[in-house]
């Protein structure tokens, strides 16, 4: 058990250093830019110089790296504020999902652009009636020809205003049970009869849209495993969302409460000097410092050519009412000031609301606290599943209330 | 022994109800919670009109003379219709002040007008971050002029007066300060709070105008007997939030579908609303406690009132949050009316001072009640 | 809303008050009875002068009370150190069942006896493989001309040792769905082929036990209900069982852990000082004080004759892990002593172990969490119960498990 | 990066666990737990035949001179086996206090015989119910001799000597002193816990003879890092604890039905169990970082250790309390196995102090490691 790189990753990690110290853009440089275009020139350089996606074979744009060069490089890059975000969907799971169920050509046309930012995907999966129950989707596809026709709703799917292909999961029969009826597609964007609408949120944002799809056509070479095979290779996808999830320290953490509660005073003495808040910031710093090692206990299992397991559930299960009640409990702290959000005013104060607000969003995205215990309690504990009412059931038979 | 409403005040609790649904659907909630106005200028007329403003007031101050118990049906009915008016602020707080501590004349003059909904009253005590103590006010009063900043200030944007909690060189060292909004001293800004549908203000007291509510240098008590007052009747506002919040997700889980029957019969979804309703439960009676203390002014009302206080904190913020994760992704979009719960718990819960001041108080007040 | 008594109470309690002033029995008079045999003597004396079951018809042996002066009767009651326990098993759940579907000549021969306290009775539900699916008892009874023979086991008997009579459901078809295969007698505890097995808990002590049934014989004469209808006639039973359940201010509340929190020391300050402490005892006592008051809404709806619905599951699911809880943390008050569970050094911690040890006993009994959970959500709240697996099929054909 | 235990170190492991199964199966455990022996010497014997006692131990002084990564594998598979024996008095506190603090001389004499477990040692703090400060110790040491009483002291009816925390008039106003318990001075009574498997003592201290172990006067500093050392040991053990509750709890919901599935099948099982294994693993990978702190004597050894300490508190008084309630009456019954990790897990979170005391470590440690 040791704590330090091996004498390979720090060789590994001093290179990284290195590039990152010459090449990561500054914060002059990428003043001015939206940040779309930033997040692109970023992408392209490290693709340039084979610092992109640096797990994937070097054919497809990688560097063929293991899994903790991987980590040593987040950990490096970290140190920079670069631009980030907009390629996860893409890199993270439509890309595995290319990998093992497209074509050679299909890995040629899009990896080498996924890894250099070029192109932007966005994930089509969730459906308004389906929520927990992925599978229950009713978006349809009809054959016609060399295409098919599409025509339903998805939502959820965030950057489809900017993405330029999405990962499409539709049912291609419905008298069939429904796990069975499904074919997986992926789809230009750009495409006539596509309409994408935001959904505003809770706190406000809009991250995440509504996509209507009108008789929209998808070539049958877009077509990513068998017809009726759309589940299989939605799991492919949705084991690569698992992974990406990290244990996250979310902007409300122990190390902000702890500084709210230095700066409030409770009984004329700073908050930190009273034992209920010191309780509390113990409780959640346990949970934190769980959460950090037990991420340092799958690296090392990924860094022994593990795969990462169903027990990553817990990151999730853990983090996210952790930062409803944190983010509750900063704005006791505030007192009658907690309520108010309004960043002129206190901008700590104001991540802290914000954070409230969109904990929610946290606690259902990626699977409800609900799944991600019933995750843990049957591929980790081996428990039997509920009895499944639509089990072996054409899915045009299932009863689905007044929705 | 009678533990319950009359029948009378059943009846008040159907018509307050059948009202709001009437004036305070969904719908004027979200033109407050989505437009500039701090408040629903038309439901406050209205509601003044059905004399709930003048509840408790004494007859001969232009009120209705009724009891608490009648005052916490409506709390309750409001709570439930997340009703985006100043009642707190103007009912529990600034006429409770004035009924405790106003003299005659200031009864005579102010009283007649909350009564009516024609003035506006509201509570300035907070300056910002954390836990007031008597010792860090800089709020300071002198020679009937007030100077200061108290932020935030619920309603503050709207109201005709505040009772201002101010630092004083005698007694408990502060007195309350009635303190006229509309004058050349005061100057005030919008405060945005989570809950979009209530308007805060910070304000800034400058050389302003003020007149002594109470004796000089009883002001912190005076404060601390406002609290437990107010305390049951936002507990009771809470309770019937946290009753609306437990309807909404049990009537969404009721007709929401997944593998092929209503999510309402999974246990994960069975025990989260069981859970709910055992909170909300036991904060509803710890209400009834409150209620029938306040009513009765018994000695026991700060044990009471933060007994009540800290059950529907726990109650509502829960009810508030599981009804959002009952919905799923739909609960956490602004289409849906979940966030009217979700908002208005939380604020309702730092308002008048949070979970851990009053955990706090409750002891105290146990430990006094045991000490006597 | 009053709390006081108004005019009929205030006289009622005052006659009540007045008798027991001048009857009930003094320590020295109890002084060297054996338990069973003081609240035999005292049941007897309350008996005799109209104030033993006092909500029961004269005729049966009561006084035709009505709720809210059964409630008074028991605070008047509770301010003497009378005898308790023993009796209520009978009089609160086999006496109602018997006035429901017990014939007129039971009612005469049981119920005077039971009302004063010369007949103690048990009851013979629960077995080892049923637990909360109370319906899948598989003792079994056979008809033999005008007799069953019953052959099987019981668990969770308390004072089977002590009573004369036992009710009992048994199987009678286990070729028919579970709830319908089943039939309820009353025996006599001295019949042939009875032997009773002490359970040692916990705790050390045994108050329940196991009553196993070899052979035994019952007249059908001693059945209530029909042949098939036991389920049903046991709803009478359990329901009253239900009603039975208080809020329970168990030996471990708030004023205890008040009491210790004034004796023991943190930081050199009375433990009470400490505000993780008091934040405690706050929620606790926010428990407590809600669970009583939900107590007197009970009670008043009883006094305008509703009777108890469900809702009154609440006072178990609340008491029982909060009686936990507040065992667990008053010994960690205690810090490295807590652990010490010897009355000859402390009286008091004695009490807290004690409490701990017993309390998982209470979430059990009666019902686990779990199952007072389930009835919330569905009596209460109108939820639909799980599928049911063994809905409809035979009992033999009901897979078991291992078990 | 390597944050697993080497291939040697889960040999051990096996070993460990294999050894356990056999000589320390629920028979043992229920044979002190029924009799009056304080622990099983036989098992004690066998363990020390094992090296167990003598892992950390340097090789000079009679040890194994292994890690404490060792260490801690063992531990976790005694707290699993509920093993009715002295290990974490005489390993985790005696040895180590030695280890730590003890002159040459001292080391000389005790640690071979503790490595070869002749010698059994144990720790000697509270004074009775409250949590230990430095200004109520009551226990004084002067002239070589110690008085005063000590309780409850685990082990202490059949240790050799005692490490006891007395009070000094120098320094941060305590001493550690080693003192032998079989000598005219000491006087021992039994005193029964809630776990009847191990055993305890009230220690009194009349003139008893004493050596000095430590600086005179660094008592108290001595005693917070030995606790921290052994907040690790005892973390370890209470982890093993709490997963064999949890695999109890899992193998029982499997095998039990009710209403004609496995009730393993419920979603009130399934999270609650859930619930259990997300507070094991996080307090198990808070382990982690307290057995590399502790190995390699760390800076943040005293934040890990409390770390450590409060996650394992907390998931083995969970794991065991819901273990029992998953078994349903049955796990209430002293027929079924169950109870040996619900005493044991209430014994171990309060045998070097409660929850509190560590939260509150936890957070001083934090504001320690920030203000550096």
């Amino acid at each position: 058990m040791d704590f330090n790189d091996n004498k390979e990753e720090a060789a590994f990690r001093a290179e990284a250093a290195a590039w990152l110290k010459a090449n990561a853009p500054s914060e002059e440089e990428l003043a001015g830019m939206d940040e779309l275009a930033a997040a692109k020139m970023w992408q392209k350089r490290k693709y340039d110089a084979g610092w992109a996606c640096i797990r994937w074979d070097k054919e497809f744009g990688g560097r063929g790296a293991n899994a903790i060069q991987q980590v040593i490089w987040n950990q490096e890059e970290a140190k920079y504020k670069v631009p980030a975000g907009f390629f996860v969907i893409g890199q993270g799971m439509a890309a595995p999902t290319l990998m093992t169920w497209g074509k050679p050509e299909h890995h040629e046309r899009y990896l080498p652009k996924l890894a250099s930012g070029e192109e932007i995907w966005c994930q089509l999966f969730s459906e308004p009636a389906g929520g927990s129950d992925l599978a229950a989707l009713r978006t349809k596809a009809e054959r016609d020809g060399d295409d098919w026709i599409i025509n339903g709703q998805k939502i959820w799917t965030s950057g489809a205003h900017y993405s330029d292909y999405g990962i499409l999961v539709v049912r291609t029969d419905p008298n069939v049970p429904k796990h069975k009826g499904l074919s997986y597609f992926f789809l230009d964007m750009k495409s006539p009869g596509v309409e994408i609408k935001p959904i505003k949120q809770l706190t406000g944002g809009a991250n995440f849209n509504e996509v209507y799809f009108t008789d929209v056509r998808i070539p049958d070479s877009q077509r990513l495993g068998e017809v009726g095979q759309g589940w299989q290779v939605a799991l492919t996808t949705l084991m690569n969302e698992r992974a990406a999830i990290g244990g996250g320290g979310a902007g409300v953490n122990v190390e902000m409460a702890y500084r709210i509660a230095n700066e409030v005073m409770i009984d004329d003495k700073p908050a930190i000097a009273d034992s209920a808040v010191r309780a509390k910031l113990a409780n959640w710093y346990v949970q934190e410092s769980g959460l950090r090692f037990t991420g340092y206990r799958s690296m090392t299992a990924m860094s022994r050519g593990e795969i990462p397991g169903p027990e990553n559930s817990i990151g999730k299960l853990v983090g996210a009412p952790k930062t409803q009640e944190m983010a509750s409990f900063c704005m006791d702290l505030l007192e009658m000031s907690g309520a108010i959000w309004d960043e002129n005013l206190s901008k700590e104060a104001g991540l802290v609301q914000l954070t409230y607000m969109g904990a929610p969003g946290g606690r259902i995205a990626g699977g409800t606290d609900e799944i991600m215990a019933n995750i843990i309690a049957e591929r980790v504990l081996g428990m039997p599943q509920e009895p499944r009412m639509d089990k072996g059931m054409p899915f045009s038979e299932v009863p689905t209330g007044s929705n | 022994m009678d533990f319950e409403f009359s029948d009378e005040q059943e009846l008040l609790r159907e018509q307050a109800r059948g009202f709001l649904a009437d004036n305070c659907p969904p719908t004027v909630v979200r033109k407050v919670l989505d437009g500039d106005a701090e408040y629903d200028a038309e439901l406050w007329q209205k509601v003044a009109e059905m004399g709930w403003t003048a509840t408790v007031i004494p007859e001969e101050f232009g009120g209705l003379g009724l009891s608490y118990l009648e005052l916490v049906v409506i709390a309750e009915e409001l709570g439930r219709a997340a009703a985006p008016i100043p009642f707190s602020s103007s009912v529990y707080l600034a006429t409770e002040a004035l009924l405790a501590v106003g003299s005659q004349e200031q009864k005579e003059k102010w009283l007649p007008l909350l009564a009516s909904g024609e003035a506006i009253g509201t509570f300035a005590l907070a300056e910002g971050n954390g836990r007031p103590s008597v010792s860090n006010l800089t709020t300071t009063a002198a020679g009937g002029l007030v100077n200061g900043r108290k932020i935030p200030v619920a309603d503050g944007g709207i109201a005709t007066f505040a009772v201002v909690v101010a630092a004083s060189d005698q007694g408990d060292s502060a007195s309350l300060q009635l303190v006229e909004l509309d004058q050349s001293g005061v100057s005030r800004e919008a405060v945005r709070t989570l809950d979009f549908s209530r308007g805060h203000a910070a304000i800034n007291f400058n050389n302003a105008k003020a007149e002594l509510l109470g004796g000089e240098g009883a002001g912190w008590a005076a404060m601390e007997g406002l609290l437990d007052r107010a305390a049951v009747l936002f507990a009771w506002e809470q309770v019937g939030l946290a009753d609306a919040a437990l309807n909404q997700a049990r009537d969404y889980a009721m007709g929401r579908y997944a593998f092929g029957r209503s999510i309402a019969s999974y246990q994960a979804i069975k025990h989260k609303l069981a859970g709910m309703y055992v909170k909300n439960t036991l904060a509803r009676s710890n209400c009834y406690y409150g209620a029938w203390a306040l009513d009765s002014d018994s000695s026991e009302l700060a044990l009471a009132a933060a007994t009540a206080r800290v059950g529907s904190i726990q109650a509502s913020v829960h009810a508030a949050e599981e009804n959002v994760q009952t919905h799923g992704g739909m609960g956490f979009t602004w289409e849906f009316d979940c966030q009217f719960y979700y908002r208005r718990a939380k604020l309702l819960s730092v308002n008048i001072g949070s979970e851990g001041y009053w955990q706090d108080r409750l002891i105290t007040a146990y430990e006094q009640t045991n000490a006597a």
